[in-house]
This record gives C-alpha cells, structure tokens and sequence, in this order.
C-alpha cells in the first residue's frame, strides 16, 4: 500500500484539525467548543452535503444504476447489524450487543464527507446520489435493534407494566434531526436545481471544508476524552472497534464490485459501511435499550473507530479498491 | 405564600421527553428547562462540548404540592435507577397571586 | 395571475426551508436550532442589509427621488397602524387592539429580505435606500401605540402609583437592537463605501442567502409551533391576518404609483407594509402594554402572516405591481 | 453561615430590567441570572430557540435578609400577577466571609 | 429519601478547576455545573456576553451529606474570601435507588 | 502625522463596528452578543491568523531574518514587562504591578490583526512569520510574572499550606486555549501547505475581515461597559495606559531599526509590543495573583489600551516608522 494515499489523507487540514483537537485533551489545554457551536457545525454540514447531493441528483436524474447503488447501500446497513450482532454476541451481553451491532450498522456522515475530500484530492469522480444512499442507511440498523430487542432480550421487559415505545423510537430512527435535516436539503436541493445551488453555494459548498476542520477539531476533543473510557471496554471489543470497520468494507467494496458500482461509489459504499454512528443510533439505543452501557458503545465509535477511518482506514479502502477496479 | 415541593431533577437530555411525559400524566403544568449544562456523577463526566447536545445533561425543576410529589416519587425513583439521573427535593414557598 | 411567479418563488432554497422547519414540527422530529444561533443569524442579516444598503447609498447619494420615497415610508407606517386600529376596535378590546395594530405597522426584516431575493430572481432593480424606509418603518407603530394607550385606555394604570415608562419604552422602539444594528450598519456602509464594501461583501454579501436559508428554517419551526395557538384566537383575527397584508400592500402601491416610485421600490414599499413584526414590537408591547395577550399578536405575525407573505403575498404583490406599471 | 431567603424568579426575558430595577429599589445588591431557559406555565410552553431571545424565559436568583425579601414581597407578587412568570422562596444559608 | 445538603457555589470561570479540585480532595464525586451565567455581587457586575468566557461566572451545585459538607466548609470559606463568589446551603432530601 | 493615516484607519468597517458597539452601551441600546458566539469569533480568528501565517511560512521557508525577527519578538516580550513593573512599582502596589506589567508585556491578537488589515490598505509587505512572532510573544510575560511574584511578594503565601501552583500556571502560561489554537493551526498551515491553504481559504480567508467586524463589534459593546470602571483606577495608571502602549512601540520599533527588520515586520513587532492582552494574560493573573484587582487591569487594557491602539495608535506607529524607514 501506497505510503503516499495515507500521507495525502492525514495531510489534509481537517483531519489534522481532528488530531489538534486530541492533542489538547492529552496535553490538558483547556480547549473547549461548547454547545450550540457544535450544533452549528453539524446542521451546516447536514445541510451542505443535502443541497449539494440534491443538485447532483437534479442534474443526473434517476437511472438503474443510481436505483442499484440505492437498494445496495440498504443491504449493507441491513447485513452489517445482522452479522455483527452474532460476533458480538460471542463475548458480550445481548443488550450491549445490540446497541453496538446497531452503531456499527449505521453509519457516520463526517467519515463520509472526509471520504469525499479524500476523492476530490486524488481526482476520483462519485456520484452525488451517493448522498442519498446515506440517507437511507443511517435508520435500517435502528429497525434491526429493534427486533432483535424483541426477539432475543424479551425477559428485560422486567416492567412489563411499560408498554414498548415503538413510535417515538421508529421515529427517532426515521425522523431524528440528522436523517430529516439531511433528506430535507436532499429534496430541496433537488427542487431548486442549478439556481438554487448556484444561491447557496457560497455558503454551503465553498465554505465546507472550512466548517468541516472547524467540526473535526471538536470531534479530536471528543474523542481524546472518551480514550480513557477504553480501559473498562477490554481487548475484544477494542479489537471488534478496529478490524470490523475493513471488514465492513470489504463486504461493501464486493458487493460494489460485483454489482458493477464505479470505483467512487464503490469507495463510498465502502466506506460507509465501514463508518459507525456516535449521534443518532446512540440517541436511539439510549431510547430503546437502556440497559445497554453508553460507556461502551460511544467510545468504541468515537475514539477507536472514528480515528481509524479518517485517518487510516480512507486511504486503505481506497487501496483496496484501486486495486481491485484496475 | 403556599408551602410546596421542590422538585430538582438532573437527567441525560435525550430522556427530557420521557420525563415531561411522567410530569403530564401527574398533571404537573409547571416547569422549568435549562438545557446543555455539565456534571458528574454515578455515570460519569458529562460535558456540554460533545458533538451532539443529545448526551449532555439537562436540569428540570417543578414547583409542586406535597401530594403530588408523593404520587410520582415512586416512578420518579423508576426513572432514576432505570434512566440515570438525580432527583433533589426541598421545601419551597410560592409567591401566589391571591394572598 | 401567472402561476409561474409563485413557483419562482417557491423554488427559493430560503423559502424551501421555511417549509422544512414547518415539516419537521408537524412531523415531531426532535429538530432545534437553539439560542443563541437564532441570534447569530439575525444579527447577521441585520448587518448585512445594513451595510449593503449603505454601500449602494454611498454611490447613489441623496436625491429629491429618495427623499420622497423614504417620506413614503414613513406615511405608510403612520397610517397603517392607525386604520387598523380602528378596524380592530371593532370585535376586539383595546388593549389587543392596539398591540395586533403596532405589529402590523411595524415590519419584518426577513421578509423585506426575502422579497429582494425575488427582485433579483425576477430581475427587477430597487434602490438601495429602500433599506433606509425599511429602518424608518419599524419604529413609528410603537409611538402610535404608546399615543393610542395613552389616548384610549387611560383606566388601563389601575396601580395608577406606577409612573408611565415613557423613557424605557422609546428607547425600546428607537434604539432596540434590530433598529440599531440596521441604522449603525447603513451608515458604516455609508461610510466606508466602495472599498469598506469590498472587504465586508465576501462574508455580508456572497453568504447572504445561505444565512437567509438557516434563519428562515427556524423561522419555519417556530412558526409551525405557533400554529395550534390560533384555535383561541378566532376567525375574526384570522382573517385580519390574512387579508389585512393585501389590503396594507394595495394601500402602499398605490401611494408609490401616485408619487411615480419605481417598480421595484414601488413593490418592496408595498410588502413592508403588508409584513408585521415579530420582534422589535412585540417585545415593546409586552413593555408598554402587558395587558394584550401576546397569545395572540405572536401567533398572528408569525404563523399566518409571515408564511403568507413570504409564500402566496411576494408573488401577488408583484404581480399586482406589475400589471399596474406596465 | 447565616440564615437567609432565597427568592428564585423566572420571569419573561423582556421584563428582566423591570426585575433588577426592583431589586435596586429593595438595595438588593447580589444576584444571578440564567438566561434562555425553557419551561411551561400558565402562559404556555416557552422555548429558548424562538427567533429572538425577548421572549426566552430567564432565571434570576438572589439571597437576601428575610425582612428584605419581605419588604418586596408584595411587589415581587404585583409583578407576577402583572407580567406572568413565577417565584419561589426557600430558606438558605450562606457562608460569610467572617465567621 | 435521604436528607442532605444542597450546597450552591457561583464563582467566577477561571477558578472552576480549584474547586473541582477541592470537591474531589473531600471525595464528592457527584456535582452539576452550568457555564457562561451573569450575576451581580460585591466584584460588580458580570455579563456572559465578554470577550472570552475565563470571565463569566459558572454556577455549582452538589448534594452531600451534612458530614462531607462541615468537613469542607471552612476550605470552602476560604476559597469564597481568596477568589470571591457566593456560597449557598439549603436542607434537600434525595431520592435514592434504594427505597 | 498625515491625517490620512488615521482616516484610512477609522474608516476601516470593523474598526466601525468597534465604535458602533461602544455607541450601544452608551445610549443604553440592549444589543449584546451572548456566549458562545464571541468565542465562535475568536476561534475563527485564531485560527484563520495560524493557518493563514503558517501557509505564508511554509512559503517562504525559514532564514536568518526571520530567525533574528523571532528572537527579537520574545526579547521585546521579555522587556517590556521588566521595565513595565518597576515604573509601576513607584504608584502601584507589588501585586497590581506584577498583573499590569504582565496585561502590557502580553499581545493582543486582534490589535494584530487590525494593523494587517491596515497594512493591506495602505500595500505594505509583512512578513507571515510575524505570526509566529506573535504567538512567541504571548507567553513569556506570565513567566515573568510568576518569577516577580516569587521574587517581590514572598510573604503572599498567608496561608502557607498552599503549594504554589506552578504546574497549573505554567500550563495556563504556554497551554492556554489561544497560544494552543494559533500554534497548532500555524504549524498545520505549514504542514499542509498550499493546497491545504486552497481549501481553507474560502472559510478563513476571504471571511476574515467580516469576522473581525463581528468580533469588533462584542469587544466595543464590552470595552464601553468597563470605561464606567475606570473611575475608581486613577489617573496614574489611565496615562500609563495611554501613554505606555508609545513608547513600547517605540522601543520595538528601534530594535527592529538597529537588526535590519523590514518596514512591515517592524511596524507589526511595534504594535505587538504596544499591544495588551485581555484574555490569556487576566486570566492567568486570576490563577497565579488572585491578590491583584482585575477591576484594574482588565479596564486599562480593554477600555483604554485597546480602543486606542486600533483607531489612533495603529497610524501613530505607521507614521514613526515610515518616517525612520525612508
Ligand atoms: N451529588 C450530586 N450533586 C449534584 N449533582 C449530581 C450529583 N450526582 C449526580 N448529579 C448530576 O446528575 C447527573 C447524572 O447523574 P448520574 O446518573 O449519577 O451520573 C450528573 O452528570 C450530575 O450532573
Ligand atoms: N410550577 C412550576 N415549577 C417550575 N417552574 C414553573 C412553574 N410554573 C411556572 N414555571 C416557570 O415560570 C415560567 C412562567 O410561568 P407562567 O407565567 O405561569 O407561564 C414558565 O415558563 C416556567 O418556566
Ligand atoms: N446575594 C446574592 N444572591 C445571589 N447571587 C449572588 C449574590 N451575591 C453574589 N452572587 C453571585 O455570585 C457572584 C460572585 O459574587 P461576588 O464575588 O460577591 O461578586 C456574582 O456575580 C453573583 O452571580
Ligand atoms: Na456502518
Ligand atoms: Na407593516
Ligand atoms: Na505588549
């Protein structure tokens, strides 16, 4: 593997921002981004890959393959919770499982934009429907949690008083913020064509790797500060955090191959399905699965998996997949 | 002046719904939020800089009367040891509009 | 009327997301632009229309033209809260009255905003200075309040101990942060001129609709909780609110045809009088007449006049212009 | 540590310097306030991301004397009878500089 | 319920660190905190609008037991006569997981 | 002194906007700027200033001059508050002395980056290593702070239980969120060099100088609340405010003169030398010498050192310098 690709990758400045961001923490600065900043950054950045994937798709228009890329990204986020839920289930309890097995199904909107970066600098085409195939992998694996709950964890129904809360949960899985943030700005995106993008590129599409750095310098505090947190979470789910991500990708980056994806969308098939939820699949399994410890489940997605995408994993699926597309 | 319950609680802010659902079915019609605030306790260091404010702690406090407190303070308890939390009472006077 | 020019509109990426913020409240998704990012926007805007209109004052100058319109302006604002006071009078008490009268004399920053956004979509030119009588028209209302309070519910001072705030509540019109930062913005536009604007248009110019786009989405929230108030307000008011912009827009087209304004200043007269305010007044009812419920002046402002006139009233005053200048 | 009051308000955000005039009128010269909250009442749901922050809730605490909360008291009720919002008294003590 | 004392700190930003420290030295590992509130005391008036927020005050709160709180009152006295800020103890009960 | 010079300066919009929100204090208009949006502003700027020096940096390389420019920039920054301390020792008790001396020996990053923007306005060349030169000159005055404290006000230590605090100071001295935020974007512009620099651009280039309006605006709305203040801190120390900032430039302005420093670089090490910290430095000061009165300090350096360096203490030292540098 290319030592170039890494180089190329960490050399950008929002991922060095990331790693500013960790190297505060460790060197106990008292950097600090406070609420609602952070929200500031992520409604931006929700919205600004909406408008842009929106554009894209209003200038592509629907095809097949577009159609293939769609129901392709649907099946990774519904095998991904499935085959891991069964891994896990070999050393951990079944709450915690699930919650992580959903984390992991999910999928990272900020991994994907890095990604996207990652392409543009080495001068990869992607589709911009791919957008929409993010969209619609972020809720499947909440669904899943959901009836694994019920199917393998129905005795923790301990109060059986309470009556399961499917609707606020289905709609915390389809309606959270970021997924309807995200679909809104897809569709309006595409409702407003060139004019409207050309009306809010200057805020929304030149100002996006900017917010973007602004984002991962967070995420580095984030994330440094959950590392501690590992020490409880033991060797296999750190391991699980580290080597499921490529495998994830593999999966992905084969099916991608095998349905004939081009390699931008391959790598972002890819790379999805390698990412893991730290916002909305959390919220949800807050929600549903109480029982399971928050303690784990967000640091292994934000302090081992997160780190590793964007800084090694990017350049590695994209290996791989140059590789296999030659 | 009416002699009633204060009735602090400390929760994790994605369970906020939950809670002010338990207050309508006691029919508590007052309170008051204060959203993003930090803390520690049982579950950790909670900070109000992560990346999304669905984590972070919120403060709720109801006036209320003594009875109705002591209608909920069983679910209330439900709710801490199943949700996490803290649940502070103390004795409060209120400023009433009649005399 | 052409139905093409509500569609022009529509497809506004702003206006879009005004619907967006209405969708997610109806919907129940859990979505929140909290304090102080609202702020953030506005004071955004604020600037930015204030130095923009500055800007294109500084190289148009003072002329007899603009003299007329921005006395124009100021008439309109008279007038407005004055008829529909007595329109109100009618089936509603004096002290609502008065209050729902302020705040549609007075105007709505964004809406004059996004009205230029249409201007420039249909590509009509309007003169800078028109920023200037928006500034002029936010304040009058509040003195006609004050005067008619005075005037027509002297027994309202029952702890009649209690001194009038005159000071407090002029101040609250005249200085009150909206007017103040759109004043002190025109005149640094003023001031610094051409090269003043080069250096401020890559953040006040260029992003302006971007911001637009945010403030409108929670606009959109806010509006849409607004909703389910106007079931205690009653027909009556509803259709005030409905009706009454039109009716204010006719009156200030018709004063701007006779005093031969431009089409464009002509139309962008005529929605400030439709628009009511939502902030600046409101907060100096609730200071000068805390007896009006503001249950429902709020209500009526933001959720049906507000939607109306960025929606349904930007193309029918247009086009009502339009056919009348031709 | 002395024996206190501690007269808590929340009140709309308009009617904040209203309060604090109050507060100077009685030579209360200590408080706290804590603004963009949220909270329900009797004048409905309020939240702290309305399009502008005069109409937020806001928080204000201080700790006073008892004949100093009295001697306000009948003012601090004219104004939540005139302007909404609610007040809560509780008794409180507070660690002097002297002992 | 358990009875315990609610005991309410607001110090000026820059020093939240030497209190927190100060708790963990007496072993309270249960606190809340919010940032970026204004108040008015004897150092004047401070805003959460400055230039930086080190400035601004931050209001704390933990509930203890009556013990933990005398054992650290006069640590807390000092800090309040070194750095100034405002202390403040009421009766509070808890609600605990055990009935 | 051409008056040019100064209008130039004044008529520079975020200088504007510092007295539009001095303006606003003084007729009681209720505009204030909430926590976190000043900390969002200066964030913005920290890092737009490192990224932006770091790039040119990683342009030009590092050499002799530059070496001789860095070193000349901590020499000032050790002089200045030595020589500070013993003029105020005459007047000023040892503790206040000490915090005093240390708020002038410190820089103020937006005094900085004023004087680029007029540096620009008026096309003179500097150099982006002064960046650096900045950053070095932030901490160096804590240091001696701490020293003279141990030195000159032994007997503080009342309570002789309390170990000094050295760890936690010397962390607040070189860790402190600001120098942390430059340093690290600085040496992150020279890691990812020109093209890292093209993708931040549109963010924390082109924005710049709006921001600093932005931010200008808070810090005029907070420098007018603390003038009131001021009363009680004498005239003393109101003319050594006034007057110190001069000759510290003047001081700086020579050594740049005696080593051969360019015009640019000399009026920016001039200005950073005449420059007082409010943020780092007060801070820092509340750690290590709670004894003194930030009721002093803090309104010197933000009522009085600050609004004078930008409007007339920036063409001041421009003018000396270019009449020594002809
Ligand atoms: N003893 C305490 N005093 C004050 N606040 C507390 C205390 N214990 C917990 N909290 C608050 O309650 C939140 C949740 O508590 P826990 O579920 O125990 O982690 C913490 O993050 C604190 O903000
Ligand atoms: N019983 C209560 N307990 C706590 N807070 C209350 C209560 N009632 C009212 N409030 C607060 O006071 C504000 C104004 O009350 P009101 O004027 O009754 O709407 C509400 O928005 C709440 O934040
Ligand atoms: N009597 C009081 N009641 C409530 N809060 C107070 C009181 N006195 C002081 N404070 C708060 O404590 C902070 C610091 O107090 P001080 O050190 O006296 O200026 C003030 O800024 C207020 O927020
Ligand atoms: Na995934
Ligand atoms: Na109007
Ligand atoms: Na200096």
């Amino acid at each position: 593997m290319d030592i170039n690709l890494i180089l190329q990758n960490i050399s950008n400045p929002p991922v060095l921002f990331f790693f500013l961001g960790m190297l505060a923490v460790f060197l106990k600065s008292d950097l600090s981004i406070p609420q609602p900043l952070p929200k500031l950054f992520s409604l931006y950045l929700l919205i600004a890959i909406g408008l842009h994937g929106g554009y894209e798709l209003s200038k592509s228009g629907l095809d097949f393959y577009i159609f293939k890329a769609l129901l392709l990204a649907i099946l990774m986020s519904l095998l991904v919770p499935i085959y891991s839920f069964f891994i896990l289930r070999k050393k951990v309890d079944v709450y915690n499982a699930i919650a992580i097995a959903a984390t992991y199904g999910s999928i990272s909107a900020v991994t994907f934009i890095t990604g996207i970066t990652y392409l543009q600098t080495v001068g990869v085409e992607y589709g911009g429907f791919m957008v929409a195939s993010m969209a619609l992998m972020e809720s499947p694996a909440i669904v899943i949690a959901l009836v694994f709950a019920a199917l393998f964890a129905k005795d923790s129904n301990s109060d059986t008083t309470e009556k399961p809360r499917w609707k606020e949960i289905l709609r915390e899985a389809f309606l959270n913020p970021s997924v309807f943030l995200l679909i809104g700005a897809l569709i309006i995106g595409i409702t407003s064509g060139e004019k409207g993008w050309t009306s809010m590129e200057p805020l929304f599409g030149a100002l996006f790797k900017g917010f973007l750095a602004f984002f991962l310098l967070d995420m580095g505090l984030v994330a440094a500060r959950k590392i501690h947190e590992l020490k409880k979470v033991g060797f296999f789910l750190i391991a699980f955090a580290l080597i499921m991500p490529t495998i994830n990708a593999l999966v992905g980056a084969g099916l991608a191959y095998f349905f004939g994806l081009s390699k931008g969308d391959a790598f972002l098939l890819a790379l999805l399905s390698a990412s893991a939820s730290y916002i909305a699949v959390p919220a949800a399994m807050r929600l549903s699965v109480p029982e399971a410890n928050p303690g784990i489940y967000l640091p292994l997605s934000l302090a081992v998996t997160f780190p590793f995408n964007i800084s090694m994993g990017i350049p590695l699926y994209y290996f791989i997949i140059n590789t296999l597309w030659k | 002046m009416k002699s009633m319950k204060k009735v602090e609680l400390v929760i994790e802010a994605v369970y906020i719904n939950r809670l002010l659902e338990l207050f309508k079915k006691h029919e508590i019609s007052g309170y008051t939020i204060i959203k993003d605030i930090e803390g520690r306790g049982g579950h950790g260091l909670k900070t109000a800089d992560d990346v999304s404010d669905v984590f972070s702690n919120i403060y709720v406090f109801t006036v209320c009367e003594e009875e109705m407190f002591l209608s909920m303070k069983e679910e209330i308890r439900a709710f801490v040891i199943k949700y996490g939390g803290k649940c502070i009472i103390t004795d409060a006077m209120v400023i009433l509009s009649q005399q």
